[in-house]
């Protein structure tokens, strides 16, 4: 794996390689080599199997991490392709011509994390949920809860008590407790 | 206008397009051409989906799948659980085979944690006869299945009815017919109960019955032969191209097995040779598994045989209620009955992970591909092809 | 925090509400639902609005039940064969093929499946319901004839299930349509099932299954609550 | 129907009879079941559903008590999954799950009930799941280690014995705690156990550091000699090894240097008020008085008899439990905050307690105490007869003390184990070898003291022969010679008053050339002159009577510490923080 690393690095700007396992490999690349590096992978590493397309919300740094899995079937090892991208007006090149399958990842995309893949088919069409007003709804910003709280109404009547708040109030209300513990009261 | 602006129809000068030619340029107004929706409550459609057909006579021109309808979010939950509070909702995406679930979600914390080396023997051996026992009852299900959507009802009753006592060996082993939530992160949860493999055994007599009942009825049948035969074949240059596994790949002469490719648990401990046949079409594939179900039974007797009688369950690990894992990554695949099924896991230091992306075989295979797949198919051959493609939209949509 | 910060602050909520505001407004309709006019076969054009020519858009009407021993002997009949409609919701339509094949065989039961909502008068709601599903469910049940059972499985229907915080699905089914019996579980046993149909015809025979009538007489609250998480409600409000 | 279907017509049908009655498997996950007499109400089957299904609710019939919060959990099926979580989790294996499976109603709102307590037909099943066996937990049980100096490094020095933890070990250690918060209730300082168990998880001491010092301004002395209560009461406990939460506090403590304090704490600068409060001895009670005063802007005065702050936690504490730098420690924090302290003065002697009141707003009374009880057996004249309580000062004072070969001390209490390996560790550097008995009233289980004490005075040499009732002290030519004593047979009678039984056959001797009386201390009012005494109203037994606030009829006088409970740490710092809440009420209403 590491000599292959190597050699890709002379022609591709890898800027990490982390060594997940002995058979699996992932890389980072900037955004505008991904899509080579992807198509030198299939066309001449025998990376010839599309394996997934995922993304991560990386909100904190305010990045989207795309990644690229592909899998030789000769070597059974796989690489992974990472590039981060900006998460304002997100965007990336499409990669749907080099497989069938992957348009459906980036419509998924589209709809879970709103990055947008120009030319993509069918990339712009509901995939899973219909009539989405909100946020995209994989992005780490969305509370799922609290939506579907405000939305489908769970049902009233429960309550609960922290232990430790019940018993002091059963049995000594009055004693000095710490200041943290104050606060939450309030 | 509105469709463009809407997104309901895709800007074509811009884009090449993917779909077949023919598909491209249907005009319904014309009259030649209907629309149909095959789902989402068909009774002949795997789960919950729906397929949009445009036909000339019987003819399918174009297909649309359309998904969503299972949608729950659980990549989003599970962003919300803590790490052992993973299994109980991970196993509910997909019900046809709830055990890979389990097991991806636990070898992924694990291997990120650096447990993965320490989980006792015992649990791993359990692991593996929970899997294949899921395999069995999923292929119990599907191939006899395969015949009913060719309207050969009968291999169906006698494959559910085996399947059964199949859930009823796991109500034992795990305390749950489908949902066994057995696999947790560091071991599994419980030993085998006692009198177990003789009752297993039991079953797979009765099933070896029923594969050589299956073989007669629907194999040397006719009706289904000339129905199945040179069905929406798949050829070994579409594998790559389409990203097709397990069985469907198997079926068009690509042997390509998890097990065998990038053995995981103890499987390089134990005798077998997946399957393959070289036709690609629906024979094929429902041949491959059906030749799969006698390997699957002989696997459970290979581990039941293998296993040691006793031994720890589970490895001592952190408390589960403040467990954090270090930041990092991994992909993690095994094969279920469907071909390679697989979990991308990133975590970043707390005690949630931050992504959890399931890679299903029916993503590609339901999709891309089934589109593809239907232009030109019989109306009537329609959910016989989403079967022999192992559709199980809940692993699509999660 | 600066008096700048929270103009600032304040006025991006504003923004904000104000996008949300319109975005909720924006409504959904399907190029194949549009208002058009189309060319007939014979060369003739009209003009079809096909989400209200192609259905009734009637509301439903209350049915009073027939009195005394006619009734009886229809809700006998009623109980005694329950077609159960073919459409698996959730989770809990694995466990239905079981229920029809020998081994816990239902039909002994006079429960039955059938493949169209019109032959059908009892509904499994087999688990949770994404919104997505939700619609084709209400749109199934409003095309179920009169008088119509619904079965709700597991948790999921009673109060969100596990997926008491995902914003797909639902948490409470009563809301959207009335339900006749829940059978707790996740998912329940075939078994149960069988003891939610029992417990379903005990309540027919004691003249108690009038949720259909309950629907027509609560239609319009019906009708708002599910038009408040349907956000692309593109069908006429009453389809059948 | 194909042809070869045919040959399944003369099989035996499949199909169950009776579907509606089928039992399910032994191991099934079905419907809950609580018992409510071993649950403790702890939450963590809430704190473990993943969806938010559990709800902690109070329930007829339970009390809430020392461990036992009195809530009992209540389960929506409404949310439930039966993944059985909660019953792997269950801290006292009281929750399980039956093979029952079949609830059917009408009204959604119906699936809620608390197990165990509502009522429902499937509690006398037997099958069902529980907790999978063997070694399948979800928290470690066992406690971490903690190092200690093995008795052959340890008997003949007074250094300190208990290592402390590692960041690794109180990691370890703090990972186990569940974070139910029972124990909180049980500190007699309610101390934030759970909060500081998590500061030590996240690594961040200073925040455990804070926390200590709300509610225990001692966290040193109180990390090492603390009776810990609330390992008592620990929800591990039940299971397992309950959380060390002593030693982790220690931990906190020692890992923060004492320079940091002030930063910390945000105390550099504290406002005064201008109003001043006397406090007599520097105790426990007395330091967390004066902690907590000045804090809120009081100018403090200690008042001490002896010559060094601390009390008995100086003095009546051997070294090798409390070294004193550590007392330093947290005394020299406390006096940093402009605390005055006045060395060797005795109130009564040196100055009056009406002159406190006429120079100081309030005054507080912390003397504990420091009179030495006699079992009043014959022979306890005798020079060589001694009392623990002195002893101990003395060992600490470093004056020479009388140590002869054989040494009898009778006592099971902690001090009387302290006085019984201080002088085995002293014998040992005189002789080379140990010969001290320790016996007691109590029998081995019975025993006050902690067991560890018991166990490491073992590991040190030292005899503890429990059960017997000392008779008298044989003495010739003025040379004591052993101590004679009967079997004790039980303590108390039936109406529970101390009534000891003996077994006068059952006679047993133990030879010693001295004796020391470890049976439990008095309290020396004898500073309080008559003026104010006249004043001050008596409790039961023959303690003061105080209200909530620790005020004495006096007003102005305030009293804590062993002398109104105890006798521990703390209780007197739980009594001095209540006290300081209470003088400041009462000087701010006045």
């Amino acid at each position: 794996m590491k000599e292959l690393i190597n050699k890709l690095s002379k022609d591709f700007n890898i800027t990490d390689a982390v060594y997940q396992r002995p058979s699996l490999t992932f890389v980072t690349v900037p955004k505008g080599v991904a899509i080579s590096l992807v198509t030198d992978l299939r066309d001449y590493e025998g990376y010839s199997h599309f394996v997934m397309m995922s993304c991560v919300d990386w909100i904190e740094e305010g990045k989207f991490q795309l990644l690229y899995l592909l899998h030789n079937p000769e070597t059974k090892t796989d690489i992974g392709v990472k590039t981060f991208i900006d998460r304002e007006n997100a965007e990336m090149a499409s990669a749907h011509h080099l497989w069938k399958q992957v348009w459906t990842y980036q419509r998924e995309l589209k709809e879970a994390f709103g990055i947008d893949f120009p030319g993509s088919p069918r990339v712009d069409e509901d995939f899973v949920v219909e009539g989405w007003v909100e946020m995209p709804h994989m992005r780490r910003d969305f509370d799922t809860k609290e939506y579907s709280e405000n939305t489908y109404f769970p049902r009233p009547g429960r309550e609960t008590n922290d232990p430790a708040t019940y018993m002091r109030k059963k049995l000594y209300p009055n004693e000095p407790i710490t200041a943290k513990k104050q606060d939450n009261d309030k | 206008m509105i469709n463009k602006f809407l997104g309901f129809e895709p800007d074509k000068e811009k884009l090449p397009s993917l779909t077949a030619k023919i598909g491209d340029d249907i005009d319904l107004s014309s009259h030649k051409y209907q629309k149909i929706w095959l789902g989402p409550n068909h009774p002949g459609v795997t789960g919950n989906m729906s397929v949009e057909l445009w036909v000339q006579g019987n003819t399918v021109v174009k297909a649309k799948t359309h998904v969503g309808y299972l949608h729950r979010g659980f990549e989003k939950l599970i962003e919300r659980r803590l790490f052992v509070q993973g299994f109980p909702t991970s196993i509910r995406m997909c019900v046809a085979e709830p055990d890979t679930n389990e097991y991806l979600i636990a070898t992924c914390t694990e291997q990120l944690s650096g447990y993965d080396k320490a989980v006792p023997e015992m649990a791993k051996w359990l692991r593996m006869l929970s899997l294949e026992m899921a395999r069995l009852q999923g292929l119990l299900r599907g191939v006899p299945g395969q015949g009913g959507t060719f309207a050969l009802g009968l291999g169906v009753q006698w494959g559910v009815y085996l399947r059964d006592l199949i859930l009823d060996r796991f109500e034992e082993l795990t305390g749950a017919r489908v949902y066994h939530m057995y696999i947790i992160p560091g071991g599994v949860r419980g030993l085998l109960p006692d009198g177990f493999k003789e009752r297993m055994e039991d079953n797979l007599r009765d099933i070896d019955d029923f594969i050589i009942r299956i073989r007669r009825l629907m194999f040397h049948n006719s009706v289904f032969k000339k129905r199945a035969k040179g069905l929406a074949i798949v050829t070994p240059e579409m594998v790559d191209k389409y990203g097709i596994v397990g069985t469907t790949a198997r079926g068009c002469g690509v042997k390509r097995d998890v097990r065998k490719d990038d053995p995981y648990l103890h499987y390089e401990q134990l005798d077998f040779d997946p399957p393959t046949d070289t036709d690609g079409d629906v024979y094929a594939r429902t041949w491959v598994r059906w030749q799969e179900l006698i390997q699957t039974v002989d696997l459970i007797r290979q581990i039941m045989a293998k296993m040691p009688d006793k031994g720890d369950i589970k490895t001592p690990m952190p408390n589960v209620l403040h467990w954090k894992i270090p930041k990092g990554e991994t992909y993690v695949r095994l094969e279920s009955g469907r071909g390679e099924y697989g979990m991308y896991y990133v975590t970043d230091g707390s005690d949630k992970p931050r992504r959890v992306n399931l890679r299903g075989p029916s993503y590609t295979h339901a999709i891309a591909l089934l589109e593809d797949l239907l232009v030109g198919a019989d109306v009537a051959d329609v959910h016989g092809i989403m079967v022999s493609l192992q559709t199980c939209p809940p692993e699509i949509e999660r | 925090m600066s008096e700048k910060d929270m103009n600032d602050k304040v006025n991006e909520m504003l923004q904000r509400s104000e996008t949300n505001v319109k975005k909720a407004e924006k409504t959904f309709i399907h190029p194949e639902d549009e208002e058009r006019e189309v060319v007939a076969p014979d060369g003739s054009i009209i003009k079809i609005n096909p989400i209200y020519d192609y259905f009734s858009n009637e509301k439903p009407t209350e049915e009073k039940p027939c009195s005394g021993v006619i009734e009886k002997f229809l809700n006998w009949a009623r109980a005694e064969s329950i077609w159960v409609l073919g459409f698996g919701t959730g989770c809990g339509s694995i466990e239905i093929p079981p229920l029809v094949t020998p081994r816990f065989d239902m039909f002994r039961f006079g429960v039955q499946m059938r493949p169209t909502p019109r032959q059908s008068n009892a509904f499994i709601i087999s688990g949770y319901l994404s919104v997505k599903t939700l619609k084709r469910v209400i749109r199934t049940y409003e095309q179920m004839p009169s008088p119509k059972y619904i079965l709700a499985l597991g948790s999921c229907t009673i109060n969100g299930g596990m997926y008491y915080d995902s914003y797909s699905t639902i948490n409470r089914l009563d809301k959207y349509i009335p339900v006749d019996v829940y059978i707790a579980g996740c998912m329940p046993r075939p078994e149960a099932l069988l003891a939610g149909f029992m417990k379903l015809k005990e309540l027919i025979k004691e003249g108690k299954g009038e949720k259909a009538n309950e629907y027509a007489r609560n239609f319009d609250e019906y009708k708002a609550n599910q038009k408040k998480i349907i956000k692309d409600w593109n069908m006429p409000d009453y389809n059948w | 129907m194909p042809f070869t279907a045919w040959s399944k017509v003369v099989k035996e049908p499949v199909t169950i009879k009776d579907p509606l009655n089928r039992e399910a498997a032994p191991r099934y996950r079905g419907f809950h079941d609580n018992d409510v007499d071993e649950c403790i109400g702890c939450g963590t089957c809430e704190a473990i559903c993943e969806n938010e299904a559990i709800d902690l609710v109070p329930v007829d019939g339970i009390e809430t008590k020392d461990g036992d919060s009195g809530l009992r959990p209540k389960i929506d099926y409404g949310r439930c999954c039966w993944c059985a979580l909660c019953v792997d989790i269950c801290t006292t294996n009281s929750l399980r799950l039956t093979n029952e499976y079949k609830w059917i109603d009408t009204d959604p709102d119906n699936f809620r009930f608390v197990p165990g307590v509502d009522k429902k037909d499937w509690y006398d099943k037997k099958d069902g799941w529980r907790k999978p066996e063997p070694n399948y937990e979800f928290y470690g049980l066992k406690r971490v280690e903690m190092g200690e100096l093995h008795p052959e490094e340890r008997d003949d020095s007074f250094i300190e014995m208990i290592q402390g933890y590692s960041k690794e070990q109180a990691e370890a250690e703090a990972d186990r705690c569940v974070e139910c918060g029972i124990c909180t209730a049980t500190c007699p300082a309610h101390m934030g156990i759970p909060e500081y168990i998590k500061a030590i998880r996240n690594d961040d001491l200073e925040e455990g550091l804070r926390i200590l010092y709300d509610t225990n301004p001692l966290p040193e002395i109180c990390g090492r000699i603390c009776t810990h209560k609330c390992e008592t009461v620990c929800t591990m406990g039940h299971k397992g090894d309950p959380i060390s939460i002593r030693w982790l506090k220690r931990y906190i403590a020692d890992q923060n240097p004492s320079e940091k304090y002030k930063k910390i704490l945000e105390t550099d600068k504290l406002t005064k008020n201008g109003k001043k409060v006397a406090i007599i001895g520097s105790g426990p009670a007395g330091l967390s008085a004066a902690y907590y005063l000045s804090l809120l802007g009081y100018d403090i005065e200690i008042f001490e008899k002896l010559a060094e702050a601390g009390g008995m936690m100086r003095f009546g504490i051997p070294e090798y439990r409390l070294p004193y730098d550590q007392i330093d420690k947290d005394v020299n924090y406390i006096l940093s905050l402009g605390v005055k302290i006045h060395y060797n003065t005795t109130i009564g002697k040196d100055i009056t307690l009406e002159k406190l009141n006429e120079d100081f707003d309030a005054v507080f009374a912390g003397t504990g105490l420091h009179l030495g009880r006699s079992t009043r057996i014959e022979g306890t004249e005798h020079k060589h007869v001694y009392q623990s309580i002195e002893l101990l000062r003395k060992i600490t004072e470093g004056e020479e003390i009388h140590v002869p070969e054989k040494i009898v001390v009778i006592g099971g209490g902690n001090v009387a184990m302290d006085i019984t390996r201080s002088l085995a560790r002293l014998q040992k550097i005189k002789y080379g070898k140990v010969q001290v008995t320790a016996t007691s009233l109590e029998t081995e289980e019975k025993m006050p003291a902690d067991r560890e004490e018991v166990v490491e005075a073992r590991e040190e040499g030292c005899v503890v022969n429990p059960g017997w009732s000392p008779q008298r002290i044989e003495i010739v030519d003025g040379k004591i010679k052993g101590l004679h004593v009967v079997q004790c047979l039980s303590l108390f009678d039936e109406t529970g008053n101390f009534n000891p039984q003996c077994n006068m056959k059952n006679e047993n001797f133990f030879e010693a050339d001295m004796v020391v009386e470890s049976i439990g201390q008095g309290m020396d009012l004898s500073y309080i002159s008559e003026p104010t005494k006249e004043h001050l109203e008596m409790g039961p037994r023959g303690r003061i009577k105080v209200n909530d606030y620790f005020q004495t009829s006096v007003g102005w006088l305030f009293m804590g510490g062993d002398t109104i409970q105890g006798p521990d740490v703390i209780h007197g710092i739980a009594n001095g923080h209540k006290a300081a809440v209470g003088i400041d009420n009462f000087l701010t209403k006045k």
